[in-house]
């Protein structure tokens, strides 16, 4: 186990030698060809260590964390992962593999990423879901400049709700600044789409509205099909964001008009990560040349049997250059991978489970706040789906830091408002959050 | 070998109405998904996964991708339990995740030389856009009007996409006799407008920019900002750094140079360094060391954020620990041996190569013979052919970088690949290839008729 | 597809001499092995593992090995960093391994219906040789002049080859016309000598020995003890318990019953269960819990030790894993589903199953075919055959076992295999298998001349 | 994610039904044969949980042992073990296959074991190695009965030393008993054989005689050519007991005429694992046929390609029943692969490193605590290997008893002795043990 050198790298002094002579080099400084004004003489300071030393430095690093059990949600969500999930994703074969440029030896991948297609279709009810964006928040960017595309004459609006997680704002309109694309946001009330707002906001300048259901603070709303309807009034896309979790149980997409479903898909698959992501994104089928990122599509091989290949290429920017529908190249097919290795062994019917278990803790918990003297939860009175805003008498970052003392991280939104994720990972920690809301709130 | 799908396997259909929690117009009618077990399970992606070519089964020699072996200790650290947390736990109770992710942050500025580095971008495309969206927060900060960004007509195509993306005119800059970036075009492409040059170096044949500082010279001279696309610095690492030739951003695709895995397709990840003047445009937060604390602080004048949260953790842990593991030697040997390698190979075949010399990788030519069809031919001979057909500046190019990590005998198979494909006709470059779980699948037909999910195959069948 | 061995990738001799911190004539001269990088490593294994048939790849139907599904989770658990400690650690400092270890001994005490159990043993055929050593201590503090162990012809090779180890002569006992114990020749059997019976339940075709509960009446009466095989118990869980029947000893197999993974032969694990009269005698030491504390006690006649520490811990961690997710309703349902398979199979074939009911396992007769032939081709069928040949009770045997996790379908593609060997033609049996990594290998000739180790097949190129 | 039925196996309800049909039985109870009096009709004491409980159940059980430093050793060694060795010997097709009785599907584990054999070829310089025993005692026990079948006419006794492990001479013992086997002692002098007085006790009973080199005091021996020949003049087997990383560097068996090399090849692959083994056999090609275990060779297939096969099954108990070679089936196999794997990854470099640092860190460990006031270590005046003896003032339980509440686990002998092993893998911690010595000794 050499640290000088690179230990990745399989060469003997003979190996080197013999290359060397067969190019016709005398070392292997000769083969490079960097003028001397930019080479650099240095050293970098960076020492190298043996595995086990960069096993310890590391985990001495996470070692130094809180121990905190977490009620995080806001758009990043942990539920339970098999550990079959770890063991199959990790064979190198998916893992150590790159995009399917040969598909004749990359079918089992491809058939991967073409069941992940196939069951974020039939959670949707779109036709066409690609096999992955970076993250939700990508998602919704990718959402914006199809949006522009599609409308590139009408309008330049976007709008999107004002309970939005400022992050993926900011992503969004990174992603409409080049679009020429403005991001507005309509008004909420109690939580969910106020829709006659929405209706006196909506003109012909909006090219894409943005709803999420369940919203960043957990909400499930109730009158999306009215958006639709107004979305479709003004030829602007009904853009949804939700995650596969909630889709297994709420109201299907389609049915509710929506254009382009985006989200975070890692909800399944994923285990919390620090916020990293696999971005979902579905749309309908007559959008399809317009899609961004990559496709998988079942064809034929020559000898006649059933086979998988990427396919639409041309949008794609290995093509198409500076008229691809996204600049995105490597994505997250591997989280895809997990994520329908997760769905997969859930089945629907774990699956659905998993929702509904959403919604019941939810409300238990909140129930449970609700009764302690101080707090009141839900603040919106709504069906909620895993989270949910506490309204504290007492100043909401002072009750997350003595929550945090007592062991338990819980979101500050605003001056009185908490907000508290419940799922499979933490429930059985929920006796003692509440026995801790109750003693940090005396 | 054929493995039949999910839903080909057990298909079940779930009324959910009366068990929802939720009143009946607000839930779905029912769900059809795969119904299997856990054995079954483990099967199918066992099966599928013997399916697939990847880095562990053999040479993967495609150009510009880097395909290097991912140290599997890497793996361990990143699913570590402790560094499973929260993106919004208070920094205070996540010194550790933040400790590392600075120490990350300090590592590729000092590779780069550059002086701060974010680590939010999540693939080298997205690095493009965060570097690409700087030069503009810079632009627009000091009122420069510019709308257009030059790009070598031999770039990924990232590149393009990434400057549209971000609302600039493309203009393209042909390269010279030797490959490399024509000086006298680029005087003539750039002007008022221009807001940045992007530059791959070495470029995507391989060859080191040599007139690097005069071009630099050119791009300030006009105001505009100078960005290194990183997707080739395995060939430099330890012997040149960005910040040293000129460049003011750059993006590092932790997948290709710092061996972290490339899950057949993704996540990567894509950090952008920057020079001292532009630190202040870099996405938010930053992780920052304050009396011996780690904090989160967002630059003064943040382009914002490029990723919902803070990047793709699980892939930044691999890179820091691949790094720290080589430290200066390893990196130094990496690029040695990278060069070598590709040295080596381009010795060993009988195609033509045009353009040279070249570093870690070289763009040869396969003639009056397709290089998709040799490329092909090559999945016979048990290898993972290079990239085909690009750049373009090379007619059939085979665009090949069999990284450091393939031995001598591993490069030997490789060029035998190469040329006994070559060498063989053309009725059986077309047919090609034979010896693979599928047949050559027409990629034309597929994108005529696209079947995108089982339910369409269904109705198809 | 053929992988080279390490050595004739890169062999390195190193000279040890001045480099060795002990002197000379303490010192070897030098070492000659594989010098390999470490991606070199990952592919040699990787690409070795492909050529490998595992539960994992699809039906393994080998009787009497019940290869069930191995749950991946229970690996998580055994690689805990809090469960690697040294077996020489204070009781009091390994509380947690103590806790464990006792609730895998109460578990399986509590499924076969005995008083108490150890887990030392490292493999089913360790059990029985602690097993026979217990019922020979037993014998020996009795003063019992104790000589023969009887064994059903039908028997597992181990129980005879143990019996020797432990000093004992083999009576063989036939079966009778049912296939089941021949209680006539039993009674015949017995004698003042007879230290035991080994008996394995369900018999190794699958039959449950009925007359169970007057067999151990007649060893019982001849003053030996009845010792029960658990190679079949994956038939039984919930539903009958050896301790229930009269026996007095038996063994586990957690890598047959409990999912412990077979790991290419071994490591298994062969904890052995007793009725409360022989519990002085188990190996030393016992884990007990006393006032709420773990503690190692030895039992006071205790046979000794027959593993150097306590046997084979991780396997341990997973069979306890395995059984607690299970629980009663998992168990019992279990056992249904393997029964199940192993009939369903048997109506699906066209091969002739002389004995019945069977339980989980079966013996077809190939009749006049070849039984290895047979499975040779059914390999080109893409499963694993049965185990051929034995026992011995059935002409051209082919005893199988499809377990639990087997799906219909998979069953019927089982049976498909079975019928389309079975009807293929004499020659294309005895050329098969066509279809595999490698073709027909001659064991015969193997084993004329022995090439052990790549020293001597150097010697044979 | 069922808790109710085994969640392992596939049937539908429609499935049960058709096959039961097929059958011709009316429900899964019916396929027993099982009489009413012996049936059982309780419900056993086990609790099903999901996954995830079990996991938190196990790990609460784990996290209940003290976070000590080990410097343990006697005969189970800790070296770092690479997590490659994790990842590939993972892999399903290894991890989930059984014993090779069908060649032609399993030549890759064949090769793993052939390479495994030959590894321990080259250690040992002996021709025949097996793919494993169960451990370094029931290797030891085998050499017995190898013994006894070889010299079965003129003896009974079985020497081995007095420094010797007591579970590891249990085991032993067992194996005697059932050959007509008797263990006895030797005598050491300062933790080595005592050439002298194993000379005077040799006679024509012997039929073996057991050496450990290191021994599981860590004493490196000087004598053992002297051992062998007199085991050679009484026609007694030398069995020679050591492991794979000290044979890296010590003299090899071969060249000292040593007949058989048992012992714990476990100290590669394996992590500490409360005792988990890996039992090593090698031999002469003249005892080839009384092997006990396994047996890989090579040989060709039909098409005339190299192929590995299992091979001399007529010494196995599945043919020869009790007049097997062993009575051994399952073995270890599993073990062997990552101890080959390990040594693959170490190379002869590597390994020899292995083994020149536990030469030297024993020789500075001992060394330092020698300096402490109240204790002499080395106790024994020779060469060490991992670990060695430490006299101690105080009674050496209570020694250790402090240590332990420092943090350190080391081995109490004796009364007044102390035992420790350094090795990779505590190595960084000598410094604090040293202190932790010093501490408890005031």
């Amino acid at each position: 186990m050499t640290t000088g050198g690179t230990p990745f790298a399989p060469h003997t002094d003979a190996d080197v030698e013999a290359m060397l002579e067969e190019i016709g080099a005398g070392d292997e400084s000769e083969l490079f060809d960097i003028p001397e004004e930019v080479a650099f003489e240095g050293k970098l300071d960076i020492e190298a260590r043996d595995e086990p030393a960069v096993k310890s430095d590391v985990s001495r690093m996470f070692a130094r964390n809180d121990d905190l059990t977490e009620f995080l949600g806001r758009g990043h969500y942990s539920h339970y992962v098999p550990s079959l999930v770890d063991h199959l994703s990790m064979r190198a074969e998916f893992l150590t593999s790159y995009t399917q440029y040969q598909p004749e030896i990359t079918q089992g991948f491809l058939q991967v990423l073409f069941e992940y297609q196939s069951m974020i279709v039939e959670l949707t009810g779109l036709e066409v879901a690609n096999c992955s964006m970076y993250d939700g928040a990508s998602a919704l960017g990718e959402a914006a400049t199809l949006a522009s595309r599609l409308r590139r004459v009408s309008g330049d609006t976007m709008l999107v709700p004002t309970h939005l997680r400022d992050g993926k704002q900011s992503v969004l309109e990174n992603y409409c600044d080049g679009a020429g694309l403005v991001v507005e946001t309509y008004s909420m009330d109690d939580g969910a789409v106020d829709v006659g707002a929405l209706e006196d906001r909506m003109d012909d300048d909006v090219v894409a509205v943005y709803v999420e259901n369940p919203t960043v603070r957990g909400v499930i709303q109730e009158e999306l099909g009215a958006v639709g309807n107004l979305a479709d009034e003004h030829d602007a896309l009904f853009v949804y964001g939700t995650d596969p979790v909630a889709l297994a149980l709420l109201e299907q997409p389609a049915e509710l008009g929506v254009d382009v479903v985006v989200g975070e898909a890692d909800t399944l698959g994923l285990p919390t990560s620090f916020g990293m992501g696999l971005g979902l994104f579905a749309t309908k089928e007559e959008y399809l040349r317009q899609v961004p990122g990559r496709l998988v599509g079942a064809s034929d091989d020559d000898a006649g049997n059933r086979a998988y290949t990427l396919t639409l290429q041309t949008r794609e920017q290995h093509i198409r250059k500076e008229r691809a529908t996204s600049n995105i190249c490597t994505n997250q097919a591997w989280v895809a991978l997990r994520t329908a290795m997760h769905a997969a062994l859930l089945g629907p019917t774990g699956l659905v489970d998993l929702a509904t278990d959403a919604v019941e803790n939810a409300s238990e918990l909140s129930g449970r706040i609700d009764e302690l003297s101080g707090f009141r939860a839900p603040v919106h009175d709504r069906h909620h789906f895993r989270e949910f805003l506490v309204r504290s008498d007492q100043p909401a970052a002072a009750i997350a830091g003595d929550l945090e003392t007592e062991g338990y991280a819980v979101h500050v939104v605003d001056d009185h408002l908490l907000q508290v994720c419940v799922t499979d990972t933490n429930e059985a920690a929920m006796d003692d959050l509440v026995a801790a809301f109750e003693e940090v709130a005396r | 070998k054929h493995e039949p799908l999910l839903s080909e396997k057990n298909e079940t259909t779930l009324e959910i109405g009366d068990d929802s929690p939720l009143p009946d117009e607000l839930t779905r009618d029912s769900l059809t998904l795969p119904e299997v077990s856990e054995p079954e399970v483990a099967r199918h992606y066992t099966r599928l996964s013997q399916m697939n070519w990847s880095i562990d089964s053999g040479p993967y020699p495609l150009g510009s991708c880097t395909m290097k072996y991912n140290p599997r200790f890497t793996e361990d650290l990143a699913a570590d339990p402790n560094a499973a947390v929260h993106p919004d736990r208070s920094s205070e109770s996540v010194q550790g995740t933040l400790e590392l992710y600075h120490d990350l942050q300090e590592y590729l500025a000092e590779i780069g030389g550059m002086d701060a580095v974010t680590l939010q971008p999540p693939a080298g495309a997205a690095g493009e856009f965060t570097g690409i969206l700087i030069a503009k927060a810079y632009h627009e900060h000091h009122g420069n009007d510019k709308s257009e960004v030059i790009i070598p007509a031999s770039a990924h195509g990232t590149n393009f996409a990434t400057a549209a993306l971000a609302g600039y005119d493309v203009v393209e800059l042909p390269s010279n006799e030797e490959g490399r970036v024509d000086v006298e075009a680029l005087e003539a492409a750039v002007s008022d407008d221009t807001a940045a040059l992007m530059l791959t170096n070495p470029n995507t044949v391989g060859l080191f920019e040599r007139d690097i500082v005069e071009i630099a010279e050119i791009v300030h001279d006009s105001g505009g900002v100078l960005y290194y696309d990183g997707a080739n610095l395995n060939a430099l690492l330890g012997r040149a750094r960005p910040g040293d030739m000129g460049f003011d951003i750059m993006h590092y695709n932790v997948h290709k140079t710092f061996a972290t895995p490339h899950g057949g397709g993704g996540p990567g990840a894509g950090p952008v360094g920057v020079v001292e003047e532009l630190e202040q445009y870099l996405p938010k937060p930053q992780v920052r060391e304050r009396d011996g604390q780690y904090v989160l602080e967002d630059p003064e004048e943040s382009i914002g954020k490029v990723h919902g949260f803070l990047g793709n953790w699980l892939v930044l842990i691999k890179a820091h620990a691949y790094i720290s593991r080589l430290g200066h030697e390893g990196l130094v040997d990496t690029s040695a041996k990278a060069v070598l390698n590709a040295n080596y190979l381009a010795s060993q075949i009988d195609l033509e190569v045009p353009y040279g010399p070249f570093h870690h990788e070289f763009a040869a030519t396969s003639g009056d013979r397709d290089a998709a069809d040799v490329a092909k031919r090559m999945l016979d001979y048990g290898v993972h052919p290079p990239t085909t057909k690009w750049p373009e500046m090379v007619p059939e190019a085979m665009l090949t970088e069999p990284t450091e990590i393939e031995s001598k005998e591993s490069v030997e198979d490789l060029a035998e690949a190469f040329n006994r494909a070559y060498a063989d006709s053309d009725e059986t470059l077309e047919s090609a290839p034979n010896r693979t779980t599928a047949a050559r699948i027409d990629q034309a037909t597929a994108a005529r008729n696209p079947v995108l999910s089982w339910h369409t195959l269904d109705d198809e069948a």
